[in-house]
């Protein structure tokens, strides 16, 4: 799981693929039912849905948060569910999250929040001194360094969890709802950290809500509908409305995938 | 190097922002180690003093006032080679009168006599009271008709202390009785510790789990909870050990120079007590904090 | 009423969602009765027996052999009216021969003599021993010089056991040390309930504030509280009695037929000694509970 | 603090009355600055500003969760803060408060979280019973009625919220983004059903970074920025651009409010 670059060498295997993967919660209700996904490395993928159709339980699931009840999940080829649980850190740490829920650590700052991802792999003092304020700046919380979670804003709070997530330069970037609680503004001085971000070989995977901003990016739109993916286009729209219909048709025709192929295993559209 | 220095400065932060369940902690372990540090010295004196009871106790073996030197050395070696047996002590009648007399309030009666009326006879030491019996079948082991006989003619009568046998059971369930309330006592600690501390680290499974989650090795979670264990259980044992010396030098040290029960505390050394009191402590406290995270951490 | 169900319900729900840090309560609340609810029946018994040996501390009145029976009369009266004195029992020699006989190994010492050549006295038994030299003082107060002198011609002398200052000082600090005991195990309990119930109710005080912001009154939030504070403490209490019940049945009543100082046991009610523990955990787990959750209301 | 209707009868005092307000948090942070403002009884305001503005802190400061440095706060025409202690909690229960963080009990289910809005004012079982699956179902949550909070999403958790605000028909709504966590679909339901909620008299007061929501309703705006009052308006859109601006000076002009005017006790507008 190298960095590798936005052009996708073909040779090395996926950074994301799932294969019928179905996801049982303890109570028997159904978090996702039979996904196959593949996202190659250096994509932007946007993630979308109705409240509830499961988006959280995929980012869990990529990080052995959940299992699957049935299926396998793979990150940079290898079935993380085969992995031994003292390996899930090592995997954890090559991937960042927003958690949607932001789970920032209460007894620590801003910064020793944001600097804890670092040091939970080794990195010297004097390299955390470095990149961490340069982080909280870029998200406008150069000011609050010293705070602890609960003197922050909710939209404080927030960008913390973005910082947290990126600061140790991950392959693979999950963010669940990273503007949630923002304001248009700042969400887009986030977006655009995100897709700068992606520009440096970043995979970027974002669940949202925000139509405006998917329907202005044009990147790939992964829809789920009740644990079910029922759309996956590159260049998508939030929602697809006729003409993007239409357009999903076109971009699915274009990379010769069938219109209802629910299996899909490229990039390709399945509505 | 540096990892235990983060380590430790996060067992400080943990400390310090979390306050209250820490200072519960140290609480819990003060009171723990008191009652320890003062139990233990009070069992052990009572039980050296139970002990010296028993060691009291011996048999005495009378003999016939007309029986020869010869025949008492020859007796007293015979009894000194019986199992059993720690001492052999002979009491000629002079001997025996002069006890008598200090144990009699009124010195005049013994002037009363014309002659010296009590037998010599030897007091017989045994390892532990319990052997009796023994000791005594092999004094007068049985003849032929299943009557005891004693091993030699010039003894004439074998008598045990009245009170032997109460004694004997009375020390013995006492001494019972204190290993059990010491036992208790230690699972008592160990259950108190632990309690503790996992009440402590519950208050705080959210932020283990969120650890996890950012991708921190059980270890990297878990030295600085030990690492608090120790300092927790340093801070806990150290105050009741600041209260137990105060006592001691306030309490008891004056009071042990004309009592010798107290004096018995002395038995148990002041510093060892202390010390493995205080590395007990921390052991168990530091161990519970690892202990307990490992549910938490769902390995 | 249906309030009351409400809180009922309440206090359940939280018991069985928040399981383990009512578990370690309950745990805690279980050793610590236990704790003292062994000791606190050993020292009780260690208390009287010491307090047997103090008693049996007494005064002897030896008389001259001529003494009149009205003398002795009016003696034993003189001597009942001096206070402090809780009773005064007459030896005659005859009495005391008998006596010395009893405690005599060899009894054909006493044979031997021609006369019995001990004189008659008076046992004085006192309210408490702390009382000695006033009762002495009583009997023989100082003459115009400064000596003392008897109350009566017909004493010869006043004779008090030879270890009567020890037995008494080491008795009076054995009192003292159990007391000290008791006290340190009742604020020993206190203490570790209480944190523990602490530190439970601190694991759930996020919870507290949003009751707070969705407007509950503090006697609202207070309420399941304490009724989980009271289950959680009668659960304890319960676990501890049962095994104090088990374990009086298998091991304490067996020996109590022979052994007295466990017979002492029995001084001490086992019914309302379990009553009140059951009762006090209770009460000390409810409040507990409810003055714990008085810091995070921030009344 | 009885129910009221839309219309606004003008003898008795506005529901909630800031006169020059200031917050200051322990730290120093000065979260709200001599804010002035008047709320109607039966009034709908949105509340908008970028994130780290104040917008909680004025959630906060209405149900005495946070007592100002200077300045009063009025609800009913009763000083809060000069309330006594003991009265606050029959505060709290005429105000419905949608949560940010969502403050679910975590050992409650959702019956039982929106329950207890309920329980503490003693209501009976019976009507309990009647309400809450009612309004669990409106904000489309009947099928999760037994579920605990740790096991539903995070939009999920927010409609738990927005329920319990609702259930007990408090006079004053406060909602601090109740959809932050929504898709735009049940974003708007929810937003219907706060207008529906509104229409029956209640005053509703949101806080919402939805651009495409406020510019939509047309309601009176109160934009804060940097603790400050910045713009109160009726009918505002989420943002001033040209257009809006001139239209809030339209709308200034018409209620016969000068334009410059910081502390104004009408709902006039102020930029
Ligand atoms: N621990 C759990 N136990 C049972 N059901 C769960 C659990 N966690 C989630 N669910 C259910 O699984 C479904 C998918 O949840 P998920 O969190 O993935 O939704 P989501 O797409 O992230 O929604 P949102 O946009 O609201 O965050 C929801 O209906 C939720 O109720
Ligand atoms: N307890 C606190 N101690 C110190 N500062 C605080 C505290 N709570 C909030 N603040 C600060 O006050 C400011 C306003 O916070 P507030 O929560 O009101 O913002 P907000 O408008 O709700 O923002 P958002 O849209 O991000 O939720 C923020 O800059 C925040 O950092
Ligand atoms: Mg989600
Ligand atoms: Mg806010």
């Amino acid at each position: 799981m190298e960095e590798s670059h936005a052009h996708t060498r073909p040779s090395r295997p996926p950074i994301v693929e799932l294969n019928d993967v179905t996801v049982v919660y303890p109570g028997g209700h159904v978090g996702l039912e039979r996904v196959s996904m593949k996202i190659d490395r250096g994509e932007f993928i946007f993630l979308v849905g109705p409240t509830g159709c499961g988006k959280s339980t995929f980012i869990k699931l990529l990080l052995r948060d959940l299992e699957p009840a049935s299926g396998s999940v793979m990150v940079a080829g290898k079935d993380i569910n085969e992995m031994e649980r003292s390996k899930v850190p090592m995997l954890r740490r090559r991937i960042g999250t927003v958690f949607q829920d932001f789970k920032l650590l209460p007894n620590r700052t801003v910064y020793d929040n944001v600097a804890y991802a670092l040091q939970v792999t080794g990195t010297p003092r004097a390299e955390i001194k470095r990149q961490v304020p340069e982080i909280l700046r870029m998200v406008g919380l150069g000011a609050k360094i010293h705070n602890y979670p609960d003197e922050l804003s909710g939209g404080e709070q927030q960008r913390v969890s973005v910082a947290r997530a990126f600061v140790s330069h991950p392959p693979l970037l999950l963010a669940d709802e990273p503007t949630g609680n923002l304001d248009p503004e700042t969400s887009i001085g986030i977006m655009q950290l995100l897709y700068r971000i992606n520009r440096t070989g970043t995979t970027v995977v974002v669940v949202t809500h925000d139509r405006e901003m998917v329907d202005k990016m044009r990147r790939r739109v992964v829809q789920l509908y009740d644990g079910r993916v029922i759309r996956d286009q590159s260049a998508g729209l939030y929602t697809t409305d006729e003409s993007t219909e239409e357009f999903g048709v076109r971009v699915s025709n274009e990379l010769g995938v069938d219109f209802g192929d629910h299996d899909g295993d490229d990039i390709g559209a399945a509505l | 190097m540096s990892r235990f220095a983060f380590f430790l400065g996060e067992a400080y932060r943990a400390l310090r922002r979390n306050a209250a369940p820490s200072i519960a902690a140290v609480v819990t372990i003060a009171v723990t180690v008191l009652l320890v540090g003062v139990l233990v010295p009070v069992l052990d004196a009572s039980g050296s003093k139970t002990n010296d009871v028993r060691n009291q106790l011996e048999l005495k073996v009378f003999l016939f006032n007309d029986a020869s030197k010869g025949e008492i050395n020859s007796l007293q070696n015979r009894i000194e080679g019986i199992q059993h047996v720690e001492s052999v002590e002979y009491v000629s009648p002079a001997q025996a009168l002069k006890i008598l007399e200090q144990r009699l309030e009124d010195k005049s009666l013994l002037n009363e006599l014309n002659s010296n009326p009590l037998p010599p006879a030897f007091n017989v030491k045994l390892d532990d009271p319990d052997n009796l019996e023994s000791v005594q079948a092999a004094l007068s082991p049985p003849d032929s008709t299943g009557k005891p006989q004693p091993i030699s003619s010039a003894i004439d009568d074998i008598v045990t202390g009245e009170q032997t046998q109460a004694i004997r059971s009375v020390t013995g369930a006492v001494k019972i009785m204190l290993l059990a309330i010491a036992v208790l006592l230690g699972i008592a600690s160990l259950f108190l510790i632990g309690n503790t501390i996992r009440l402590s680290i519950y208050a705080r499974r959210r932020e283990v789990e969120v650890m996890q989650l950012v991708g921190a090795t059980n270890w990297f979670i878990r030295w600085p909870f030990v690492i608090e264990g120790i300092v927790v259980g340093m801070l806990g044992a150290g105050i009741a050990v600041g209260i137990m010396v105060v006592a001691k030098a306030i309490i008891v040290d004056p009071l042990s120079d004309d009592l010798t029960l107290i004096d018995n505390f002395n038995t148990i050394a002041f510093g060892p007590l202390i010390a493995s009191l205080v590395i007990g402590a921390m052991a168990l406290s530091a161990l519970g904090s690892g202990v307990t995270l490992r549910r938490f951490l769902r390995i």
